[in-house]
């Protein structure tokens, strides 16, 4: 099927507006399968029995499932996700406020996890046939095989604790103060032209970003490899051989561009991915992130904030897809428009 | 002295021991001569062209008296020099042209990269690139610059690899069985081409192929390769004229002419040794095959013996001395007395058009794949389907098997109409059965030879005991000339030949009156094609079984088939018994694609002069 | 390298005062700013919308209450001079406020913004969807708040509310700025909060860092710590790693076990203090635990004593009664004994022995308090032992609020109880009350007792009156009273640290050594 | 000799499939003797013997080999109670997500049309989630309990499954031998079952055994969180965040169970890998490519 980039996009776009009512449905009907009283967690102490009735009755919660989904989605459209039970605040503030933390956190890791990943890949293939594959093959099913919030413990024992070498708490040293435009820590530094809290935010994100990125590496790696392995039985490369191209040449020019496509349809679907990976990260390194608000509504029964939360990560997971998918279409002519 | 190969051996280290897949084998090319290589698989010829590029797979040892090229030593030489006449002074062309371009750059980027390495300064490389393209006869050249190869033809991305390789107006050109992949009018033109520009550069050509009449057509000398031992070298038209080693004279006679007498073909029985049974041969490689060996030929290689100017064979010296009897004697074929015995199949202007639905936001091209095709096949007779890759001739066959629903026109089984969407499906598969062309695809690699030829009877509402079962799938093996300790084999074990006769016996499981066979010997080598045509034209005789043969070569047809049918664009331009087609073609489709056969008889120009026109899109 | 024992490992890992060997920056010794390892967060900046008990140290340092405590619990007064009841009756509250109470954007504190804040506020209608603030309930039976100058105001109640004193000091009382609030609106209010409290809110980023600056014209004189940076770090392991890096001045809320090994180091001051809070398990009416003789079973088989020194390092105070010790609900002359031979006694009574044990389901919270998980298990394997099979479950606190509600707890839950106030209303008074949303046994013989209790205007027979109700209570097996609850913290011996009895941290009361 | 199919030999010739089946089974093993080869209670508590270092340390005894954690638990046995929980949940989570997967897939790469159209659609809806935040938020819906965990994974991972194991029904149905056993009178239910499933087959199993180790993961991430099973059930991720509180003093607490995931994961994936090496027919191919 060939398409132009434009063509993806607003397909993508016709698609997202679909999937995003049938997750908030899905999450909707999910959340209330339990008769979990949200409203409990809210009341003083001398409140009475009358109160707490009135009170459910305000926010809607003794009404049919699917009235209380048409009320939430109206107020959608008019732009406000409902207040946080246990916040009082909107859910929108809360989320806008949290989002850069994991904004920078993944973009970090998932850079980290891209270079390493690639790098790793290429070094790996071009060992081929030597011993040293096979220790690299069999550290990358090592690593592996650990989850990324595993990883940030270890590096907390490790690296935070054993050696002291990196924090491991917040985003930036607690003496430090930069005011706040932007959300993104790494940018808010710059703008504020101060460069030990720019050095200090790089620090606290070092573990994190390291421990999101180990979860992303092996895969990569190995997926490049097999790639690679398959672009190099194509006759196109034997005969480039055939034409003196040297070998170096031919690996970076010919080869790599053939065995990028399925390593970026990999990243695009593990960049999703990562968000999740996020969640236990930002509680263990305590990054106040979407992940951290979303394990503290979880644990609270906060059903606005949840649902809030949860389109917020189906958009990302949509735009990243979309993204992918205009990559591959650059990378691989066969898909662009005659 | 352009290149000079004397006594090569390349030996590879298998678990078995030290295997030699090129024995002493020695030619020349000259500057603005053309070296036929002629050899089935298997008879390593392609090795040779990856030995002159010093570019052999590991394991692989080469030794030889003389590897040079022009007067350089190529088994000393340096691998940067080496790799200096790689793309320079010494040209590669491929076999498969649409694989052997980088789909995701563009030609004009390859072109470019390419004379970038021959040190064209950059101002000059687009123009330079756009002129070669425009050399090879390709239209508006400049445009093909920004395109990618999966958007050109096979036959234009063949042109854009020759205009590649005499870009840089090599000394040599290796030419590794440049047309197998194409169709035959394209075959004719590609030769042509590279003739020209061969003649026109004074390049010394090595054309590597495994089809005997088109080396004798196009080279000067010829080199008949078996299992790695050269059998015969000679000037083309002598080695082709009067072939002296029984394998050059049963290459000649195992594809069937396209004129004159119609011969049984005299098919070599067994197939080309594997590499690891090389091991074992002591003396000459072809003596279990040959029908006239006599004990000493296993005993020694007999040495290259000069039996006439220029002309060599490695034989015993009797049948270099030309006294060795004719192979067998040639026996014409009785043709089928054809439809008096009444219509088995009918097909009524039946069409298919694929394509064309309006989805959403996208007008899909109709394309028509069958247009109104109208014929009859009578019991026990051959019918033949002739035409080029595009022609419609294997959408047809899917048509009549009930594969894909016809978008007009009727078809009849025996008078019973079974046109799709009726539900025919038991009336059909009980009268007709398909053979597939590609055997490996046909042929489920996780069933057992036994298992799979009498899969028919696993069916629904089958009720054969298992032993009956291994008693019918014995028969079968026996009636297609297979041993029967195949059976326990799973197909991937099985050589090219075995699994086409495993898929023909498993198509005669449920004796159906016809079998429709698509394009099913284009695949094999030739000696291992004369044999399965053999095995039909018996099968034909014994179970009096219809047959509906596609294929697009046109000799074979008409070694098969008593009456052709030849379709072009999806349409059926030609019909008729096949002598008076093939003698008198009326339509001009059907006499381009007959004079697009390198004939038998090599004293007539091939192919013709007859200016061809610039390829646009084909 | 010798196998790594505990003490290498402990030195290894606990870090010794070179924090040069870290890379990070040597943390600078400014004289008057401190960073605080904090363990929660304000839900909100509106202190009347919501009342948490673990969020009152913060909203106590950025908003003044009418009434305040002194570090052992005793009344003083803040915002109000002097309150007495003008009438018989006790339906109408004078108070005196002072003149010279200024909030943080330099508005002068007066009647006005008591009466906004008392009664205007928790009255006021709430938007479609929305939620009404804690206040209103809290407050709901002031009827009017009568102005007589800026500094004289009456609470008119509609009836009598005896704890309307305490609830002055209590959670929620925290006076608003009526023209910026007004001004703002809610939401503007909660991007730059402004109230009346010692220190101004200078920076804000939820859940991980609150910066407070002082307040230079507060009544009480401006605190002596500048500038306090609270870090909230809701990982305990996180808030051990701050103090032990010395990267904080103060770390909050740590495990037991931490503080005596933090303690042990040079310059950290660690210590476990009881406080007002208390840890009890709820009985319901349920199963076995319809049998009084199984519900004393229960208490008698609790060893206090072994949980404290195993899970608390012996600095749990047991308690024998569902409030605090030197409060004035406790019956300082009544005990509970340890007696598992009785407990068995009391379960043969009831039917139940070794052979058939009774069977109780015991929910607990998890990361709540300190060693609430550990002390759940250890409570039921003493059961264990006495021949009561308990099911142990861990439920989240809104699980806990939502069985409640529906009247499905299981037999036992074991339960915090916070009560800065140290007022009897404030334990048995919500806890026993069948009334009240928040009691799980319900009553009616406890209800008749507590209800005379909420009308009796005499506070020495209120108190002596809870002080009867708590004994009869334990007694009847209604409550399984255990600890009071601990405050865990470590210091850097550098700061002058003051200890609140109900565990208050109120940087406003520290100070720096030289 | 029974007649083993090439792909079972190479299989078992290849070493990654040894040492990871051999792991994982010796897993499976350790998970179904538990009772045996715990050597005490993983409930029984000794509130006076908490956190006691592992054995081979200074202070340390062989009856605890691992030491105790904050209840005086003993760990080694608790471990091997973990095992039970994470092997249950790998094993029925991993086939069950499999066989919902696979049949959907089946369905969608055979019949295509229109249900090919609907099941497509439900895996882009599920591609469009982090699958962790989804089994959380299931977990919150369906409350704590390890069948919930279980289904919660299924309902999470069948995507998995059904996206890549209908690629393969595609490239298999594009195979002659397909038409070619309808036109020896195979029904379709026939064809898809003795042709496409055992074509499919190496390839679900590569699947399963890396399902196996997610299904852990999972696992332990919702314990972390305090959404998995009943904390009476000693589960690695409870284990885990239990043994945080005391990192710095007992951290043999926290790195025992994490050793536990990692090597149940790391059998999983070297087991999946083998498997996926045996069956890949351009292996082959690729080996030519080593120069």
């Amino acid at each position: 099927m060939i398409e132009s980039g434009f063509g993806i996009v607003y397909r993508r776009c016709l698609v997202a507006v679909p999937t995003l009512l049938v997750v908030s449905v899905l999450v909707f009907v999910v959340l209330r399968l339990l008769p979990a009283d949200p409203l409990a967690m809210s009341l003083p102490p001398n409140a009475t029995q009358a109160e707490m009735e009135e009170m459910r009755h305000d926010m809607g919660f003794d009404r049919p499932i699917p009235v209380q989904y048409a009320i939430w989605l109206g107020q959608i459209g008019r732009g406000d996700f409902g207040t946080s039970i246990q916040f009082r605040r909107s859910v929108s503030d809360l989320i806008l406020a949290a989002l850069p933390t994991t904004l920078e956190l993944v973009a970090v890791g998932l850079t980290l996890g891209i270079l390493l990943g690639i790098g790793c890949g290429v070094l790996m293939f071009a060992w081929r046939g030597t011993a040293k594959e096979q220790i690299a093959d069999l550290g990358s099913v090592v690593v592996m095989s650990i989850p990324e919030f595993l990883w940030a413990i270890l590096l907390i024992l490790g690296l935070g604790v054993g050696v002291r070498m990196l924090p491991f708490i917040g985003r930036i040293d607690a003496q430090m103060t930069v005011p706040t435009t932007t959300g993104f820590l790494l940018i808010d530094t710059l703008i504020a032209g101060n460069l030990p809290a720019f050095l200090s935010v790089l620090e606290h994100l070092a573990l994190p970003a390291f421990s999101l990125a180990l979860g992303l590496t092996p895969l990569i790696m190995r997926v490049l490899r097999s790639s690679l392995f398959d672009t190099y039985v194509e006759d196109y490369i034997a005969l480039a051989r055939l034409r003196g191209l040297s070998e170096r040449r031919i690996l970076l020019r010919h080869a790599l561009k053939n065995a990028a496509l399925p390593t970026v349809s990999l990243i695009g679907v593990q960049a999703g991915f990562m968000f999740g990976g996020t969640l236990l990260v930002e509680v263990i390194y305590t990054f106040p992130g979407i992940g951290n608000l979303m394990v503290q509504a979880l644990r609270n029964h906060d059903l606005p904030l949840i649902q809030g939360i949860a389109l917020v990560y189906c958009v990302i997971v949509l735009v990243l897809n979309t993204v992918v998918e205009v990559a591959y279409l650059r990378l691989n002519p066969k898909l662009r428009k005659a | 002295m352009l290149l000079e190969v004397a006594d090569l051996n390349v030996t590879v280290r298998l678990a078995a021991g030290e295997v030699a897949v090129l024995r002493d084998v020695s030619f020349t090319v000259e500057a603005g001569r053309i070296l036929g290589l002629v050899g089935e698989s298997g008879a390593g010829k392609s090795m040779i062209g990856r030995v002159v590029a010093r570019l052999l797979p590991a394991g692989f040892r080469v030794d030889a008296r003389r590897l040079n090229f022009n007067g350089e030593d190529l088994l000393s030489v340096s691998p940067e020099r080496q790799r200096a006449l790689l793309g320079n002074r010494i040209a590669f062309v491929p076999q498969e042209a649409l694989s052997a371009l980088n789909p995701v750059l563009t030609i004009g980027r390859q072109f470019e990269e390419h004379l970038a390495r021959l040190g064209v300064p950059r101002r000059e490389r687009r123009a330079r690139a756009a002129r070669a393209l425009g050399e090879v006869r390709l239209a508006h050249p400049a445009e093909l610059l920004d395109r990618y190869p999966f958007q050109l033809s096979g036959g234009m991305c063949q042109r854009v690899l020759i205009a590649l390789a005499f870009s840089s107006d090599p000394a040599l050109i290796i030419a590794d069985e440049p047309t197998t992949a194409l169709d035959v009018t394209t075959q004719a033109h590609i030769v042509t081409l590279i003739r020209g520009l061969q003649r026109a550069h004074n390049t010394g050509l090595l054309f590597i192929t495994h089809d005997l009449r088109l080396a004798a057509h196009l080279c000067d000398e010829i080199l008949v390769l078996y299992a790695g031992d050269v059998v015969e070298r000679g000037p083309a038209k002598m080695v082709f004229g009067v072939p002296r080693h029984p394998y050059t004279r049963a290459l000649k006679r195992a594809t069937p002419g396209l004129t004159g007498p119609r011969l049984r073909l005299a098919a070599l029985p067994d197939v080309t040794p594997g590499v690891a049974a090389l091991g074992g041969f002591r003396g000459c490689r072809f003596a279990p095959r040959c029908p006239i060996a006599d004990p000493d030929c296993a005993a020694a290689v007999a040495q290259l013996v000069e039996v006439a100017a220029g002309q060599w064979v490695r034989c015993t010296p009797r049948c270099a001395a030309g006294e060795a009897p004719l192979v067998a004697a040639e026996e014409a074929l009785a043709l089928h007395a054809g439809q008096e015995h009444g219509a088995l199949l009918q097909l009524e202007a039946t069409a298919k058009i694929y394509g064309g639905s309006r989805s959403l936001w996208r007008r899909g091209r109709a394309v028509a794949a069958v247009r109104g095709a109208s014929f009859t096949v009578g019991i026990g007779e051959a019918v033949g389907v002739v035409g080029e890759s595009g022609s419609g001739k294997s959408t047809l066959a899917r048509l009549v098997m009930g594969l894909e629903a016809p978008s007009a026109g009727r078809i009849l089984l025996e008078g019973e109409d079974v046109t799709l969407p009726l539900p025919s499906w038991r009336e059909r598969i009980r009268l007709m059965q398909m053979i597939f062309q590609d055997p490996v695809s046909a042929l489920n690699p996780r069933r057992r030879v036994g298992n799979l030829v009498t899969q028919a009877l696993e069916a629904k509402g089958q009720t054969l005991s298992r032993a009956e079962r291994h008693e019918r799938a014995l028969a079968l093996l026996r009636d297609t000339g297979l041993p029967e300790e195949l059976m326990p084999r799973f197909p991937p074990q099985l050589s090219g030949g075995q699994r086409q006769r495993v898929n023909i016996a498993r198509a005669l499981c449920a004796e159906p009156r016809l079998l429709v066979a698509d394009e099913i010997v284009s695949g094999l080598d030739v000696s291992v094609q004369a044999q399965i045509l053999n095995l039909l034209l018996r099968l034909r005789r014994e179970h009096d079984v219809a047959l509906l043969f596609i294929s697009h070569d046109l000799s074979v047809v008409r070694y098969l088939c008593e009456r052709v049918i030849v379709m072009c664009g999806g349409e059926i331009v030609e019909a008729g018994p096949t002598e008076e087609v093939f003698a008198a073609p009326k339509h001009p489709y059907t006499r381009t694609l007959l004079a697009a056969v390198p004939p038998d008889d090599i004293s007539r120009p091939w192919p013709p002069e007859d200016g061809m026109a610039p390829l646009g899109d084909e | 390298m010798a196998p790594l024992d505990r003490r290498a490992f402990l030195s290894l890992v606990g870090a010794q005062a070179g924090v040069a060997a870290l890379g990070l920056p040597a943390r600078a010794a400014k004289s008057d700013a401190i960073a605080v390892a904090y363990s929660t967060d304000v839900p909100t900046w509106d202190p009347n919308a919501r009342v948490l008990a673990n969020a009152q140290s913060l909203y106590k340092c950025v908003f003044d209450s009418p009434i305040n405590q002194a570090p052992d619990l005793s009344v003083k007064p803040s915002f109000a001079k002097n309150w007495r009841y003008r009438d018989a009756a006790s339906l109408e509250l004078e108070l005196e406020l002072r003149d010279d109470a200024v909030f943080h954007n330099g508005d002068k504190a007066t009647a006005e913004d008591f009466r906004y804040t008392f009664l205007e506020r928790p009255k006021a209608p709430v938007p479609q969807g929305g939620q009404k603030l804690d206040t209103s309930s809290i407050w709901r039976r002031v009827k009017d708040i009568e102005i007589l100058s800026p500094t004289r105001v009456v609470m008119h109640f509609s009836e009598v509310m005896p704890s309307a004193v305490t609830w002055l000091y209590f959670m929620g009382s925290y006076i608003v700025p009526k023209s910026y609030m007004e001004k703002q609106g809610p939401e503007g209010f909660l991007k730059t909060p402004v109230g009346s409290g010692p220190y101004r809110l200078a920076e804000y980023q939820r859940g991980a860092r609150i910066v407070l600056e002082a307040h230079d014209k507060y009544w009480g004189g401006a605190p002596k710590l500048k500038r306090v940076t609270l870090e909230i770090v809701q990982d305990p392991s996180a808030r051990v790693a701050a103090i032990d890096g010395r990267r904080v001045d103060l770390a909050v809320d740590l495990p037991i076990r931490e503080i005596a090994r933090l303690g042990a180091e040079a310059g950290i001051v660690g210590s476990i203090d009881s406080i007002t809070d208390i840890v009890i398990v709820e009985a319901t009416r349920t199963g076995p635990f319809e049998r009084e003789e199984v519900r004393l079973a229960a208490h008698h088989a609790i060893d206090k004593q072994a949980i404290s020194k195993a899970l608390f390092g012996g600095k749990a105070v047991p308690i024998d009664v569902p409030a605090a010790h030197k409060t004035p609900g406790y019956p300082e002359n009544f005990h509970f004994a340890y007696d598992p031979n009785k407990a068995v006694a009391l379960l043969k009574q009831a039917g139940f022995g070794p052979g058939k044990p009774a069977q109780i389901g015991f929910n607990t919270l998890s990361g709540f308090f300190p060693n609430d998980f550990e002390m759940a298990q250890a409570i039921a394997a003493m059961w264990k032992k006495v021949g009561i099979e308990a099911k142990l479950e861990v439920i989240e606190a809104a699980k806990y609020q939502e069985l409640l509600r529906a009247n499905k707890l299981p037999e036992a839950m074991l339960y915090p109880w916070g009560n800065t106030t140290g007022d009897p209303e404030m334990y048995a008074g919500y806890l026993l009350d069948p009334k009240s949303i928040f009691a799980a046994w319900k009553s009616d013989d406890m209800g008749e007792r507590i209800q005379r209790l909420v009308v009796e205007t005499d506070p020495q027979k209120r108190y002596a009156g809870y002080r009867e109700a708590n004994i009869y209570a334990v007694e009847k097996g209604y409550t399984i009273p255990l600890f009071q609850g601990v405050k865990t913290v470590a210091y850097q011996s550098s700061l002058g640290f003051t200890k609140y009895d109900n565990g208050w941290i109120l940087p406003q009361s520290y100070t720096l050594k030289a | 000799m029974i007649r083993l199919s090439p792909t079972l030999r190479r299989c078992l010739a290849e070493p990654r499939v040894r040492v990871g089946g051999g792991l994982m089974l010796a897993l499976l093993l350790v998970a179904l003797f538990a009772p045996v080869l715990a050597p005490h209670n993983p409930g029984e508590q000794d509130l006076l013997h908490t956190l006691a270092p592992p054995a081979w340390t200074a202070d340390g005894e062989w009856s605890f080999a691992l030491g105790t954690d904050s209840l005086g638990r003993d760990i080694l046995s608790r471990l091997i109670y973990g095992a039970r929980v994470a092997m249950r949940v790998a094993t029925v989570a991993a086939f069950g997500a499999a066989l919902v997967g696979s049949v959907l897939a089946l369905i969608a790469g055979y019949y295509g049309g229109w249900p090919d159209w609907i099941i497509g659609r439900a895996v882009d809806v599920w591609m469009s989630f982090p699958p962790v935040i989804l089994s959380l938020i299931l977990m919150v819906g369906f409350g704590a309990g390890l069948n919930n965990v279980i289904l919660a994974i299924i309902i999470v991972d069948w995507t998995r499954f059904c996206r890549v194991v209908r690629s393969e029904v595609l490239a298999v149905v594009k195979r002659d031998y397909i038409p070619a056993a309808r036109l020896a009178g195979f029904s379709h239910l026939q064809v898809v079952l003795k042709e496409i499933v055992p074509a499919v087959t190496p390839l679900l199993l590569t699947l399963v055994s890396i399902e196996m180790g997610i299904a852990v993961v999972v696992e332990a991430i919702l314990s972390f969180v305090g959404l998995s099973v009943e904390p009476s059930v000693p589960a690695w991720g409870v284990m885990i965040a239990d043994a945080r509180q005391y990192m710095y003093e007992a951290p043999w607490g926290l790195i025992v169970p994490v050793l536990g995931i990692f090597v149940s994961v790391l059998a999983a994936n070297v087991l999946g890998d083998g498997l996926r090496r045996s069956v890949d027919p351009r292996l082959a191919q690729r080996l030519a490519v080593i120069r």
